[in-house]
């Protein structure tokens, strides 16, 4: 099973913080993007994290991955 | 080296007095470079009455852990504090500190800049402001530079 | 913009509350920049036990003034304020407080760096070092590189 | 008349902090040290000030001015 998150702007534009899905097949954070969201684009300017880390959405997930997609951050 | 995630007010002066207390540097440092973040009743042209402050719990320490890390690489620094607010936030409340202890100012002073800087660039923070109309919009701002090849 | 000068101990954190407590910036200050030297128990690879610190009072404040004045001809500052201790100092002291209040981070880190450097290389102070042996020194360093014309 | 003052290790040297002098010619803050000071040439890195003031040696002084010599600064 993996976990996806949402913050901030995209949590409240996709209507949730989370979701969880079995993967069957290789997927990269890309990928398991389209396969949840079929029909929105992974927004350019999207950050994606694996684990906590940041990632380009070509990174490889792997079962018990936490990956996440943010807008970019305006902390401090 | 301390992060400190903070969902009430925090007295930035009481935490860098505690700070110092426990620390066993007493005749080591000779510079201390502080800067201190407070939110503003404006921002882009537009009265703020309040703002709430969303973070992703857990890769924040990670992050701010990893830029306290690459810091102590550059500099010799003695000690290091970043305290952050999340939650809802009012105009002149601090948001955010971070001091940096070092035998000399320049290593003090450059320290404190790069974790603000990098805090900024890469802490998973986010700001959502209510202006003064009762309109709330996220702030936003140019895609992050070290990771613009997305 | 202030500048005081200290014949006794004196808390830099009380010093900025105090401060800021009397600055009519409520919600307009988005940054604060601070800079605290604190004496440090040795120095040059020997044990400091006291150190005096002697200035030339008038020129002092004079020269503090006008380096406050140049920086505000360099970026926009709202408030500022330097703290300076003279005479009889111990380990763990401080020795100079700057803090300055801007609305964006950027204007507050480069004009309190700048405030520090001018000081350091144009306020008439001049340490003289007490050593754990008892000897006393006073600490040198090269030419002024501004009136290295000299 | 004019006010000399000196400061940190060069009073310590001169033994003393202050003099005060008539002048009756033009006179440049470096010729008013050697008339103090005629067996002791005005060191080279020693800095001067008239009325709290950054000068060259060669600033020419008035009467009622302070002069003031000392080392390089060491504060902050």
């Amino acid at each position: 099973m993996i976990t996806l998150r949402y913050f901030a702007g995209l949590r409240e534009l996709l209507g949730h913080s989370m979701v969880q899905l079995d993967i069957f097949e290789p997927h990269t954070v890309s990928s398991v993007w389209k396969l949840v969201n079929p029909d929105f684009k992974l927004p350019e300017n999207v950050l994606t994290a694996v684990n906590m880390d940041y990632v380009l959405p070509s990174h490889v997930v792997k079962n018990g991955d936490e990956v996440a997609f943010f807008p970019p951050v305006t902390g401090g | 080296m301390t992060v400190k995630i903070c969902d009430a007010a925090f007295d930035p002066f009481v935490e860098i007095q505690n700070f110092q207390h426990e620390l066993a540097l007493s005749g080591k440092f000779g510079a201390t470079s502080i800067f201190i973040g407070t939110m503003r009743d404006f921002n882009e042209g537009d009265n703020v009455q309040a703002m709430t402050l969303e973070h992703y719990d857990g890769m924040t320490q990670k992050q701010l852990t990893k830029i306290i890390a690459a810091a102590k690489t550059q500099w010799q620094i003695l000690d290091s504090l970043i305290v952050h607010r999340v939650g809802e936030i009012l105009p002149n409340e601090p948001i955010v500190l971070v001091s940096v202890w070092s035998a000399h100012r320049s290593e003090a002073f450059e320290a404190c800049r790069y974790l603000m800087e990098e805090l900024k660039a890469n802490a998973p923070f986010w700001k959502l402001e209510t202006l003064t109309t009762n309109e709330k919009r996220w702030v936003s701002k140019p895609i992050n530079h070290e990771l613009s090849v997305l």
